[in-house]
C-alpha cells in the first residue's frame, strides 16, 4: 500500500503545477472560459432569473417589443422571449454537454484501448471507427430524428451521442500511439508497472490537455448538429430549446414581419456558446504545445 | 564483490540465440545475431556499429520492448518470452536500462525524481517514506549528485547530463546485474560525457554490474569496454576483446571504420581519398552474400555468393570474413 | 513518381479493400435505416392521396397492389434481395412518392443544383481563404492582422444556416436585392443560354455567400497557422541565406508546402458537402439533393431515401479515395505511400 | 586585417527572454585571412553556431545583432539595407547548414533549388544553360546528373548534405560558412562529404569556416582554430599550436576530455554544470570549472590579447607577463 501512496503524491503535486501554470499564460482561454463560465452560470440559476413558464402560451401580449417589463419583447405565441431564451439555453446547454461527455467518455476508452492494446483489437475498433466516420451524419440524424415520434431532450441526447464517439476515438489512438513510443514509457515498462498503471500513471495525464479540447470540440460539434435538427423541426416538442426558439420564429416568418427581438437573440447566444468553446480550444492548444516545445532546454 | 551463490552448472547469465528480427518488407535489421554474457567477472560489452546496424534493436529485444522473428533470449537458463509474469518482474529486476536521449526518457508531468518513485513503487522496494528517500539519495551520491539539488526539479530544469546521471542512478539503486545501455553518452558533450563513463567504470568495478554497452563511437567503447561486437547491416562482422579487435581490427569494415576516425592529432591527416558507391548510400545494397562487398577492396566472387561464417582469427578474436577461410584449416 | 508504376498500383490496391468494406456497410444501413421510421409509405401515400379527393374505396386490395408494384411485398430479408440484386444492376428502383419518375430520374434533376452550388461555393471559399490566410501568417506584425484572425475566428463559429437567415433578412427583406427562393425565376424556364445562367447565379448567389462566409474563416485560421509553422522550418532559413526574393520564398517554399495539407482538407471538405445541403436548401428552398431528403423522409419513401443515403456515402468515399490517389502525385513524399 | 576575407569585431548578439538577455555571443572578434579553413569549436550552448547565423544576419527573434562590426573584405555587412543584403547573400557568402535533414525544400526537385540560388543573382540573359551548369556541380562533389531530377526524401543524409556543398559554391563566393556540416552522419560518411568539402574549398580558393564540437575532426580539417566558451573566444591559434601546446585551462580539459582510438588514457572530464547565459557567473565565465582559478577571475573579465605570435589566448594566466614567453601567472 505504502508504495502507492509516495508515487501518488506525485500525481497530485503535478497536478497542482499543471493547473496554475496553465491559467496564467493564456488570454484566449481566460476570454473563452469566463464566456463559457458565466453562461453556465446563468443556466443554472435559470429558475431565479426566470421564474415563469416560458412555454405556456398566451400569457402575455402578442409581439409586444422590448420593454421594461419584458426584457427582450415577447412573441406571436405570447411567450416572453427572455425567459425563453434562459430555459432554452439551460436546455441546449444539456444537450451539449450531455451528449459532449458521453461521446468523451465512449470516444476515449475505445481510442485508448485500440491505441495500446494493438493487433485484432485495434484492427476492429478502428474499423468500426472509420465506418461511422465516413457515413454522413447529419442525413442519418435526420432519418433518426424522423423516426421518434415524441422527441424529448433525453432522446436527442441518446441520438447525438451516437455520432459523437467516432472523431475522439479517432484522435485519442493516434495520440495513444504516438504516446506510447515515447522513452519514459519503456522507463515505466522497466519499472515493473502493470499496463494498466502505465496507461493512467503515464500515458493520461499527458493527454490531459487534448481531454479538454476534444471535450470543447465534441460539446460544440453536438449543440451544432443540435441546433441543426430543432431548426428542420426535428427537435424537442416538449421543452423550448434555442434551436426551437428560432424554428418557431421562422415558422411564424419572424423575420419578415420584423420581429427581430425573437430571431436574433438566439442566434447570438448560439454564437457566442460556440466562440467561447473555440478560445478555450485554441488557449489550450497554445498553452500546452509551446510548454512541450519549451520543454527541452537550449 | 558481491557474494554470487553459483548455482548455475555454467554460468551463462544472458544467452541470445541466431536472433533475427525483421520490420516490415525491408531487409532484416537484425541476423542469426548470437551472444553470451558470463557470470563470473563483471564485463563491459561493447555492441558498435553505424545507425542502421541494428545494435538499437538488440538491446530493444533483449529488454523484451520487441519480439524477435526468431531465435531465443535465455535468462539464468529460462527463455524470457514464455516467462510467467512474476518471472519477467525478476528479469527486469535484474536486468535495467539507460536510455540515449536524456530528454525523452522523463515524464514531463512529474518531477524529474518520479523515476525513482515509479521503480520503487513497481518493485517495492522501500517500506516507508524515508527508507525510499534515502535509497534516492544513496544512489544520487553514487553518481555524484547533490540530492537537495536534483529530487524537487522538474525535468526541464535540468542539464542533460544531470538527466543521463540521475537515470544511471535509476538503474544502480535496482541493483541489477546488467544493465543495457543503449547510446548512454552520444547526446552529451565531450566533457560531461567522460564523468558518466567514469561512473560506469565504477558501477562495474566496485558493484559488479555488467554492461551491454551499445554506442556508434568507437573511441569510447576502446576506452571502457572489456569485450567487443562490430555490427554491419545487422549482422558480426567482427567480435572479440576491445583492445585487440580496435588495435588490431582484421575484417576490412572494421579497418576502414577505425582509419576513418578522426584523431584530434592535426599531424597524423587523412590520407587517400575514400569512395562511398551510389547505390550503397542509398542503402539498396540487400545482398545474398556478404554484406561489406559493395565497398570491400578485397571482395571476391566468393564472398558474393554466401554469408561468410566467423572464423577465428585470434585469441577468441572472430572476423566473419572469406579472407581467414584458410586460417581455420591450418589452424 | 508516375501513375503507372507498379508500387503506386499496389499502394491503390491496399487503399481500395476497406472502401469496399465500407461501401458494403453502407448499402447495408441504407436498406435498414428506413425501415425504421414508424409508419410505412403505403398508408401515407393513401391517405395523401384521399386527402385529394382521390377515392380510395377498398383500401386493403390498393395497397396490396402497391406493395408488390413497389418490391415492399414479402419479409424484409426478400426485400433485401431485391434491393441488392437490382443496385448491382444500377436500378435504384421507382420512386414511392413521385411515383412515374424512378429514384434515378428524381437524383439526376437533383444532383446538379447541390453539387453546383455547394462544390462551387466550398472551392471558392477555400481560395479565398486560403489568400487570406498566408496573406495574415506573412506578414505578422501589422494591426489588420490580428483584426482579420480574430473576424475570422468569430465567423467559423458561425453556423452557415444562421449566416444564410442574416443574409435573407439584409439583402431580401431591408435591402430587396437577391431572391430568396428557389433556383430559377419561375419565368426563367423560357431563358435560354446565358441569361438563364444569369438567372441562376442570380438565384444562388444567397445560399453561395452563406457557404462562403461561413467556412472562410475555417480556411483563414488554417493556411495561417500552416504558413507560419512551415515559415519556421529550416528550408526556409536556407532559402534566406541564398538570398531568394520574398515573393520567391513565399510562392515556391513556403505556399507550396502550406498548401498540401489544405489540398486535403478540402477533398476531405468536398466529400461531406451533401451533409451541408439539407438546411440550406430548405431555407432557399433550393431543388437539391438536402431538400430531397427531407421530402423523402416526410412522405417515408424507402427508395428514394436509400438512393439519396447511398448517394452520399458513395460521394464520401469518392471523395477519399480521388485524394488518396491524388496526393501522392503532388506530394513527392510519399511516393509508394503506406503508413 | 587587409588579407582577411572575414573582420568580425567585438560582436554581439543576444536573445531577449521574459527574464533577461541571454548573451548567446558577447563581444567576438576574429578574422579570416583568404583561403584559409578556419575551425570554430566549443560545447552546446557556447554561441558557435548564433555566431555562424549572424553572419548572414539570419539571427531570428527573440534573437537580435546588438553591436559590433562584420567586414567582409572590405564591405560592411551590418550596414547593408535590405536589397543590397539579399544581393550579398549567397553571391559572396554562402552557408553549408547543420547536417539535419530539413534543409532541402521536400516539395521541389534539388537542381531546380539550385538553380533559385542562380536565378536570385544572375540576369536571365548571363544564366545560360543552367541545368549543364548543376549538373557539373553535382559531378563535383561526387553525385550522379540523374540527382538534379530527384527528389530530397530520395536522398541519403550524406547526398543531401554533399548537394547543400554544391549549393554552397554555385555562385563562387569569397566565404563558405559551414555549421556541423556532418552532425548527423556516420564516420565513413562524414570523412566523404568532409573531403568533399575540402576538395571544393581549395578549387574555389574561398576562406572556409568550420563551426563543429567535436574536436578530432576539426583538427584534421582546419589551419587555424578558435575555442568559444560562454559566448566569448577563449582562445585562437593554428591548430597545430593549439593540440600541442593548448594555453587556455578550458581547452586544454577539452582536449583531455576527448577519446582516442590509439591509447587508452584515463578519462578526464570538466567538473561543475555547462554555464548558464542567462546570469554568467562574474569575471572569467569558466573560473567556476577552472582548476587554476584565481582570485582575480573571479572579478575582472580577461580580453583576448597575444601572448604568442598568432596565438591569442583570454585567461588571466597569461596576462600578467603579457609578451614575455613565460610559462604562465605570477
Amino acid at each position: 500500500m505504502l508504495n502507492v501512496a509516495v508515487s501518488g503524491r506525485d500525481v497530485f503535486d503535478a497536478f497542482k503545477g499543471t493547473l496554475n501554470f496553465v491559467f496564467r499564460r493564456n488570454a484566449r482561454l481566460s476570454a473563452g472560459f469566463t464566456i463559457i463560465f458565466c453562461l453556465l452560470l446563468i443556466a443554472v440559476l435559470a429558475p431565479v432569473i426566470a421564474p415563469y413558464d416560458a412555454s405556456t402560451v398566451g400569457l402575455h401580449l402578442l409581439d409586444r417589443p422590448p420593454s421594461f417589463e419584458h426584457l427582450l419583447g415577447t412573441d406571436t405565441l405570447g411567450r416572453d422571449v427572455f425567459d425563453q431564451l434562459i430555459h432554452g439555453l439551460r436546455q441546449s446547454l444539456i444537450i451539449g454537454i450531455f451528449t459532449g461527455l458521453a461521446g468523451l467518455l465512449v470516444g476515449t476508452t475505445v481510442g485508448i484501448i485500440s491505441g495500446y492494446k494493438g493487433g485484432w483489437v485495434d484492427d476492429l475498433l478502428k474499423s468500426v471507427t472509420d465506418v461511422f466516420l465516413v457515413i454522413p451524419t447529419i442525413p442519418l440524424l435526420v432519418v433518426l430524428s424522423a423516426f421518434v415520434r415524441y422527441m424529448t431532450v433525453p432522446y436527442m441526447v441518446v441520438i447525438l451521442a451516437i455520432f459523437a464517439w467516432p472523431f475522439p476515438a479517432r484522435t485519442f489512438r493516434s495520440l495513444v500511439l504516438s504516446y506510447r513510443k515515447r522513452e519514459y514509457i519503456n522507463m515505466a515498462k522497466l519499472s515493473g508497472l502493470s499496463d494498466m498503471k502505465i496507461v493512467f500513471k503515464e500515458v493520461l495525464p499527458n493527454m490531459l490537455p487534448y481531454v479538454s479540447t476534444t471535450l470543447a470540440n465534441t460539446i460544440s460539434a453536438a449543440i451544432m448538429a443540435a441546433v441543426f435538427l430543432e431548426l428542420l423541426g426535428l427537435g424537442p416538442q416538449n421543452t423550448i430549446t434555442l434551436g426551437t426558439m428560432v424554428y418557431w420564429a421562422m415558422e411564424r416568418a419572424a423575420l419578415i414581419r420584423g420581429l427581430l427581438w425573437w430571431v436574433f437573440p438566439p442566434m447570438i447566444v448560439i454564437v457566442l456558446i460556440f466562440i467561447g468553446l473555440q478560445l478555450i480550444n485554441i488557449g489550450l492548444d497554445e498553452v500546452f504545445n509551446p510548454r512541450l516545445r519549451r520543454g527541452v532546454t537550449a | 564483490m558481491r557474494n554470487r551463490t553459483e548455482s548455475k552448472m555454467d554460468n551463462a547469465v544472458l544467452e541470445v540465440k541466431n536472433l533475427t528480427k525483421v520490420f516490415g518488407s525491408s531487409p532484416a535489421a537484425l541476423e542469426d545475431f548470437s551472444m553470451t554474457l558470463f557470470d563470473d567477472k563483471p564485463m563491459i560489452t561493447a555492441i558498435a556499429g553505424e545507425s542502421g546496424s541494428g545494435k538499437t534493436t538488440l538491446a530493444r529485444l533483449i529488454l523484451d520492448f520487441i519480439r524477435p522473428s526468431s531465435g531465443e533470449i535465455f535468462w539464468r537458463g529460462r527463455n524470457i518470452h514464455k516467462m510467467s509474469k512474476k518471472g519477467l518482474m525478476a528479469y527486469r529486476r535484474e536486468c535495467q536500462a539507460v536510455f540515449q536521449d536524456p530528454y525523452s526518457v522523463f515524464n514531463p508531468f512529474y518531477r524529474a525524481d518520479h523515476v525513482f518513485n515509479m521503480a520503487i513503487s513497481g518493485f517495492k522496494l522501500a517500506r516507508s517514506r524515508a527508507e525510499a528517500t534515502r535509497m534516492k539519495e544513496e544512489a544520487l551520491e553514487v553518481v555524484g549528485l547533490r540530492p537537495e539539488e536534483i529530487l524537487s526539479k522538474y525535468p526541464h530544469q535540468l542539464s542533460g547530463g544531470q538527466r543521463q546521471r540521475i537515470i544511471v542512478a535509476r538503474a544502480f539503486m535496482l541493483k541489477p546485474r546488467l544493465i543495457v545501455a543503449d547510446e548512454p553518452v552520444s547526446m552529451i558533450d565531450a566533457s560531461l560525457r567522460a564523468q558518466i563513463l567514469e561512473i560506469m567504470l565504477k558501477l562495474k568495478e566496485d558493484f559488479g554490474i555488467s554492461f551491454l554497452f551499445i554506442t556508434h563511437d568507437l573511441s569510447t567503447a576502446y576506452q571502457i569496454s572489456d569485450r567487443i561486437y562490430m555490427l554491419y547491416r545487422g549482422s558480426v562482422a567482427e567480435t572479440g576483446d576491445a583492445t585487440g579487435v580496435i588495435n588490431d581490427p582484421q575484417h576490412p569494415y572494421t579497418q576502414l571504420l577505425i582509419s576513418s576516425i578522426p584523431t584530434p592529432d592535426p599531424s597524423a591527416k587523412w590520407q587517400e581519398e575514400v569512395e562511398v558507391s551510389v547505390e550503397e548510400e542509398m542503402g539498396k545494397g540487400d545482398r545474398v552474400g556478404c554484406k561489406f562487398y559493395s565497398r570491400c577492396p578485397h571482395a571476391t566472387q566468393i564472398c558474393n555468393e554466401s554469408h561468410p561464417p566467423l572464423y577465428p582469427v585470434g585469441d577468441g578474436h572472430q572476423a566473419s570474413c572469406y579472407l581467414y577461410r584458410e586460417l581455420k584449416r591450418d589452424k | 513518381m508516375s501513375p503507372l508504376s507498379s508500387t503506386y498500383m499496389r499502394y491503390i490496391g491496399r487503399k481500395l479493400i476497406p472502401y469496399i468494406i465500407t461501401v458494403f456497410v453502407a448499402i447495408t444501413a441504407n436498406f435498414f435505416i428506413p425501415r425504421l421510421i414508424p409508419g410505412d409509405p403505403i398508408t401515407v401515400m393513401l391517405s395523401r392521396m384521399s386527402l385529394s379527393g382521390a377515392s380510395t374505396a377498398d383500401g386493403a386490395e390498393i395497397v396490396e397492389a402497391y406493395k408488390k408494384q413497389f418490391g415492399l411485398d414479402g419479409s424484409w430479408l426478400t426485400q433485401y434481395k431485391n434491393y441488392i440484386l437490382n443496385l448491382f444492376q444500377g436500378d435504384l428502383g421507382p420512386s414511392i412518392m413521385a411515383f412515374p419518375m424512378t429514384v434515378h430520374e428524381i437524383l439526376m434533376t437533383a444532383i446538379p443544383w447541390t453539387i453546383g452550388l455547394l462544390v462551387v461555393a466550398t472551392v471558392i471559399s477555400w481560395v479565398l481563404g486560403n489568400l487570406l490566410g498566408v496573406l495574415i501568417g506573412w506578414r505578422r506584425e501589422s494591426k489588420t492582422n490580428s483584426v482579420i484572425l480574430y473576424l475570422s475566428l468569430c465567423l467559423n463559429q458561425v453556423p452557415y444556416y444562421f449566416i444564410a437567415l442574416i443574409l435573407v433578412f439584409f439583402l431580401a427583406y431591408t435591402l430587396p436585392i437577391f431572391p430568396t427562393t428557389g433556383a430559377y425565376s419561375v419565368i426563367g424556364t423560357q431563358y435560354e443560354g446565358l441569361r438563364l445562367v444569369v438567372d441562376i447565379v442570380y438565384h444562388a448567389t444567397l445560399p453561395a455567400l452563406s457557404i462562403i462566409i461561413s467556412f472562410i474563416g475555417y480556411w483563414i485560421i488554417t493556411m495561417r497557422s500552416l504558413i507560419i509553422t512551415t515559415l519556421g522550418e529550416d528550408y526556409i532559413l536556407l532559402a534566406e541565406a541564398k538570398g531568394l526574393k520574398r515573393s520567391v520564398i513565399l510562392s515556391k517554399y513556403a505556399f507550396r508546402n502550406a498548401l498540401l495539407p489544405q489540398t486535403a482538407a478540402l477533398g476531405m471538405q468536398l466529400g461531406f458537402v451533401l451533409n451541408g445541403s439539407i438546411l440550406l436548401e430548405i431555407i432557399f428552398n433550393y431543388p437539391g439533393i438536402g431538400a430531397l431528403l427531407f421530402l423523402a423522409i416526410g412522405n417515408v419513401d424507402y427508395n428514394l431515401m436509400q438512393g439519396i443515403l447511398l448517394l452520399t456515402v458513395l460521394s464520401v468515399l469518392s471523395a477519399n479515395l480521388i485524394l488518396e490517389m491524388v496526393y501522392p502525385l503532388i506530394d513527392p513524399r510519399i511516393s509508394h505511400g503506406g503508413d | 586585417m587587409s588579407g582577411s576575407a572575414l573582420a568580425i569585431e567585438d560582436l554581439k548578439v543576444y536573445y531577449w527572454t521574459e527574464r533577461g538577455p541571454i548573451k548567446a555571443v558577447d563581444g567576438v572578434s576574429l578574422s579570416v585571412k583568404k583561403g584559409e579553413r578556419f575551425g570554430i569549436v566549443g560545447e552546446s550552448g557556447c554561441g558557435k553556431s548564433t555566431l555562424a547565423m549572424s553572419l548572414l544576419r539570419l539571427i531570428k527573434p527573440p534573437g537580435t545583432i546588438e553591436g559590433g562590426r562584420i567586414g567582409l573584405d572590405g564591405t560592411e555587412v551590418l550596414d547593408l539595407n535590405d536589397e543590397e543584403l539579399r544581393a550579398v547573400r549567397w553571391s559572396r557568402i554562402s552557408l553549408v547548414p547543420q547536417g539535419s535533414m530539413n534543409s532541402l525544400n521536400p516539395v521541389v526537385r534539388v537542381g531546380s533549388q539550385i538553380a533559385d540560388a542562380i536565378k536570385a543573382h544572375t540576369a536571365s540573359r548571363e544564366r545560360g544553360d543552367m541545368k549543364e551548369q548543376i549538373t557539373e556541380l553535382l559531378g563535383l562533389v561526387g553525385l550522379p546528373s540523374r540527382v538534379y531530377r530527384m527528389y530530397p526524401h530520395e536522398l541519403s543524409g550524406g547526398m543531401k548534405q554533399r548537394v547543400c556543398i554544391a549549393m554552397a559554391i554555385v555562385l563562387k563566393p569569397q566565404v563558405i560558412i559551414a555549421d556541423e556540416p556532418t552532425g548527423s552522419l556516420d564516420v565513413v560518411i562524414q570523412r566523404v562529404v568532409t573531403q568533399t568539402l575540402v576538395k571544393v574549398q581549395e578549387r574555389l580558393a574561398a576562406s572556409l569556416m568550420i563551426i563543429g564540437h567535436d574536436m578530432g575532426y576539426l583538427a584534421q580539417l582546419v589551419d587555424r582554430l578558435a575555442v568559444m566558451y560562454a559566448g566569448k573566444v577563449a582562445e585562437v591559434g593554428a591548430v597545430e599550436n593549439i593540440y600541442n601546446d593548448p594555453l587556455h585551462p578550458y581547452t586544454q580539459l577539452l582536449i583531455a576530455s576527448v577519446p582516442s582510438v590509439k591509447e587508452k588514457k584515463k578519462l578526464l572530464g570538466i567538473p561543475g554544470l555547462p554555464p548558464n547565459l542567462l546570469f554568467p557567473p562574474p569575471g572569467c565565465s569558466f573560473h567556476p570549472r577552472c582548476p587554476e582559478a584565481m582570485e582575480e577571475c573571479r572579478e575582472q573579465v580577461p580580453e583576448l590579447r597575444e601572448v604568442k605570435p598568432g596565438r591569442f589566448v583570454a585567461c588571466h594566466l597569461y596576462h600578467a607577463d603579457v609578451g614575455t614567453a613565460g610559462e604562465g601567472g605570477e
